[in-house]
């Protein structure tokens, strides 16, 4: 509370802003330039959120522009929630990929769930029915007890969260390396299910239309969360604690169902829905109104509130989980907020669009926050990165490996936790919920049967960080043909891909080079394999102690079964069949 | 032959068995919400799996106090059949249509695999087109199918042939193997694994479809009920 | 106003694999001591009524009902007045 | 032999879904008298250790590393001599 206080010159004087990841050319481009003043304290707490990389990918903008996002199929591109892809009779597949990763570390069974969630979250905000996810996982060695933890919990919160809602989790990959230790990544991709009548996009438009709040109350979880997935790890741990966020994932199947509901029966009503994921209240309204060059108007008290005595700041960046943000026409919210009553849902108008461009926040009668949409949003500085290429990728040493006594080789191989069976980790995933999955875990690509037709949709996630950080380039190329094949072998075609760039500081040339050859490298694979870039999510930052993580842009890629006869798996069927090896 | 599937907020597999009943064994079946307070016109009522009311507390819990109980327990009473899938069947323990309980699984993981079951008793209206001691493929998830119910009720569940189907590798720790039984009338139901994700050949397997079947053939033809 | 502490305990003839897990898990970690285990429930409920016999009443109904499954638990609790 | 009874509790600040769902399931149940319900945890292990001391060392460890998730959870606990 008594950080309220601080006086805009105070914030200026003392450089406050600079804790919240704001640098000094950032406040004065701010302060300068953008507003021509000195914003307050909650003004300058919600700028510091919306232009953190989380929210802003003001580091990463300059090389996503390389992804290749073409193609026939594509309905919605990245910049929305999910991507979209034609899969025809007038049904659209919807998926994205998102990373938990710092919050799994610091609270690894709600980090993991809260992921899911969000992910989850995404995909139904798009208007789709969210039919299945996967996931991507890395940690450090297994001979340290930590890590043992961190895959246990991340596991088991993964399960939580997915079988209590009721999607099905179909696969995924995992592999151990030391280069993750004390900073394991958790991507979890969901793909969802449409018809394209209902493609939703989130949008704050029209004068006058109301604002409207749904779901789990605001309390102070996770506030400055986007901050924290932006910044590095320390080994301070207990100090990121305050922020841990907890799912609700009953909660979430509500709202699923509810907001479904209002898609399918009162779209007339419905203008735009977003999920509200990093930078809660603030990111999903002034993102949903500068896309329609509105102003939006909240008066703070209306917002449903778990906990006493929330500032301005608290409740516009708490990362509180399973809540929805509603544009909604004016004269019909009771229509709406009708259907959340049914399911239980609080739902509540907290503001309304208007024509001025202002994003207004009003509490206890008094202004807190008044400054231009766009200025959070549009004007966010981008970065241009020195690309510097690592010193060790010409000094690469062929290893000579010679094969004494192959079984045991063999046997040492299949016995390392990267290689061996997943068994024990997909058996916690309810794989068949839904009742549409063909092929479940432990297969190549996963398949999940379009009911109602003879169609079905192959899924898959993939990277072998150890060959992008060897060739960045190269090993983009590699995660794509992975993914692609695995897609192929189990009777799909390739129709598209999300990602999840996991790297280091960007700020470190020889980090930043690997991000951009390995896009560039990705990009030129999506080409070959028309296999479009719909949607992705980027964490930078992967570093403990300095010490970055192997380069892993993990690739989530969907594929389309035409004919479910064409459904193939990897087990041998019978005995005197014949075994080719195909390719070089 | 009319269906009713309980949806309760958080069941999760109510459309999974819409979809068996409605595509599969094509007969009439509508989505009752639990805060319905008549089964009256149904012939045979179905209780999913899921996480109703989030299964906080102990799964099947706070169901057990939805408005439609009073008439499922009165539909039950009637002798009608009655079955609970995964969540249903710890519902139906939670309201004492079935004896014992569902614990937390032996190792304390969800499990979700196709597992292999014996059909123990083949006489009744929900397994007449099984062969006794049939080996069939069904899928089970659960985190809290571990069955438990005391000595007596054992004996009392074996001597009268309350116990309908067994798992072959005991997965969960249930005592006797137990994967599903139904009590002394015969007319109520409870499974951990989930007949309605094993209905056509794409999901893996057909073994589901005859639970279903037998269910409508008792309805049409009588059968007899030891 | 009052709190009632109400403990829900595995009845002690009943295998309990909560109670086993974690026993086996201390002795992995090398905690020999632990030689025996068992998790309950533990809740705390602030009740708005005027007498603590109406208070316990309340409490008895509520674990009987819906906190405590008698097939396998039992339960026991504390009333304390609290606040004005 | 001593035996601790560990109390393991939710943080106040922290979403405490489980609690809420019990709370409205007992609103509708008309026990408009209960105000909040938190749910934790109860442990009651048996220590075979020599004294007093050794015992609240070992309990205060067990909760530490695994009985309690510091982010979350908070614990208290208290200990007694038993048998012989
Ligand atoms: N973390 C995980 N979650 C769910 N499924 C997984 C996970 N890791 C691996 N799998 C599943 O195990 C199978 C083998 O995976 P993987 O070892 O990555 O095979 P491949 O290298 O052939 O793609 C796949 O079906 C995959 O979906």
């Amino acid at each position: 509370m008594s950080n309220a206080e601080i006086s805009p010159q105070e914030i200026k004087d003392r450089k406050i802003y600079q804790e919240w990841g704001l640098t000094d050319y950032e406040y004065n481009l701010i302060s300068q330039k953008l507003l021509q003043r000195l914003p307050n304290y909650t003004e300058t707490g919600l700028y510091s959120g919306m232009w953190s990389e989380h929210c802003s990918y003001k580091n990463s903008k300059e090389v996503l522009k390389k992804f290749w996002t073409d193609g026939s199929r594509v309905l919605q591109g990245p910049g929305e929630g999910a991507g979209v892809l034609d899969i025809g009779d007038n049904q659209a597949v919807v998926f994205k990929a998102e990373s938990h990763n710092h919050p799994s570390f610091v609270e690894p069974f709600e980090g993991a769930a809260t992921g899911v969630g969000g992910i989850i979250r995404d995909i139904f905000s798009m208007g789709a029915k969210p039919i299945a996810s996967l996931d991507s996982l890395r940690f450090g060695e297994l001979s340290n007890p930590k890590n043992k933890y961190l895959l246990e919990k991340v596991v088991s919160g993964i399960a939580h969260y997915g079988n209590c809602i009721g999607v099905p989790t179909v696969g995924g990959e995992i592999a151990f390396d030391e280069s993750y230790d004390g900073n394991p990544l958790v991507n979890v991709m969901c793909v969802g299910l449409m018809n394209q009548d209902n493609l939703e996009s989130g949008l704050a438009q029209g004068n006058g239309n109301s604002i409207i709040y749904v779901g789990a109350k605001t309390g102070r979880d996770g506030i400055n969360g986007a901050t924290f997935a932006s910044s590095q790890f320390s080994n301070d741990e207990d100090a990121d604690r305050s922020a841990v966020q907890v799912g609700d994932p009953f909660m979430e199947k509500l709202l699923v169902d509810a907001c479904l509901e209002i898609i399918n029966g009162h779209s007339n009503a419905l203008v735009g829905i977003q999920d509200m994921g990093a930078c809660g209240i603030v990111s999903s309204s002034a993102e949903m109104a500068s896309k329609a060059n509105s102003g939006i108007h909240i008066n703070l008290d209306l917002v449903p509130q778990r906990e006493p005595e929330m500032t301005p700041y608290e409740i516009m960046l708490s990362e509180s989980q399973e809540r929805m943000l509603l544009c909604v026409k004016k004269g019909k919210e009771q229509e709406v907020i009708d259907v959340f009553k049914k399911y239980n849902l609080d739902a509540v108008t907290i503001g309304n669009v208007s024509d001025d461009g202002q994003y207004v926040l009003t509490q206890k009668g008094k202004k807190v926050c008044d400054i231009p949409t766009k200025t959070l949003v549009d004007d966010v500085p981008r970065y241009h990165h020195e690309s510097k290429r690592p010193a060790r990728l010409d000094n690469i040493t062929k290893n000579e490996i010679t094969v004494k006594d192959p079984t045991d080789t063999m046997l040492k191989l299949l016995s390392a936790p990267t290689i061996a069976s997943k068994h024990s980790i997909y058996r916690q995933y309810d794989t068949r919920v839904q009742a549409n999955t063909a092929v479940a875990p432990g297969s190549d690509a996963a398949i999940v049967r379009i009911r109602h037709t003879n169609k079905s949709l192959a899924m898959t996630t993939d990277c072998n960080a150890r060959y992008i950080y060897l060739d960045p380039y190269v090993g983009g190329q590699i995660a794509i043909s992975e993914a692609a094949r695995n897609i192929v072998a189990s009777g799909a075609t390739p129709i598209g891909i999300t990602d999840c760039l996991n790297f280091g500081n960007p700020d470190n040339a020889e980090s930043f080079y690997e991000l951009d050859q390995s896009i560039q490298g990705i990009s030129e694979a999506c080409k070959m394999f028309d296999t479009p870039v719909i949607s992705g999510n980027v964490s930078l930052y992967n570093e403990t102690d300095n010490k970055a993580i192997y380069p892993t842009p993990m690739i989530g890629m969907v594929g389309l079964v035409e004919d479910n006869n064409h459904i193939t798996t990897q087990a041998f069927k019978h005995s005197d069949d014949l075994v080719y090896v195909v390719g070089n | 032959m009319k269906f009713a599937v309980i949806s309760f907020p958080g069941s999760n597999c109510d459309y999974d068995m819409y979809y068996a009943i409605k595509d599969i064994l094509k007969e009439p079946v509508e989505m009752v919400s639990c805060d319905t307070e008549s089964l009256d016109g149904f012939d045979a009522v179905l209780i999913p799996g899921g996480f109703s009311y989030g299964d906080y507390l102990r799964s099947g819990a706070i169901a057990k106090f939805a408005k439609v109980m009073p008439a499922l327990i009165k539909f039950a009473n009637l002798g009608k059949p009655v079955l609970g899938v995964c969540n249903g069947f710890q519902i139906l323990t939670e309201v004492g249509l079935l004896p014992g309980s569902l614990q937390n699984n032996r190792d304390m993981q969800f499990i979700s695999e196709y597992e292999p079951l014996i059909v123990q008793n083949n006489k009744t209206i929900f397994t007449n087109e099984y062969e006794k001691a049939e080996s069939i493929m069904i899928p089970i998830a659960h985190g809290e199918g571990n069955y438990y119910c005391n000595e007596t009720e054992l004996e009392s569940l074996k001597q009268n042939h309350q116990i309908i189907f067994t798992y072959e590798n005991n997965p969960n720790g249930s005592v006797s193997n137990i994967a599903g039984i139904t009590n002394k009338n015969g007319n109520v139901m409870g499974m951990m694994p989930h007949p309605e994700r094993a209905v056509e050949k794409i999901l893996g397997s057909e073994d589901g479809v005859r639970l279903f079947t037998s269910i409508l053939k008792s309805f049409k033809g009588g059968i007899l009920v030891e | 106003m009052y709190l009632a502490k109400i403990f829900v305990t595995h009845k002690k003839s009943i295998l309990d694999p909560q109670g086993e897990a974690i026993k086996n898990a201390l002795h992995r970690l090398d905690y020999e001591a632990v030689e025996n285990v068992s998790q309950g429930k533990y809740f705390e409920t602030t009740l708005n009524c005027d007498s603590e016999d109406k208070a316990k009443q309340i409490t008895d109904s509520i674990c009987d009902s819906l906190l405590a499954n008698p097939n396998m638990e039992t339960y026991r609790f504390e009333i304390e007045k609290v606040g004005d």
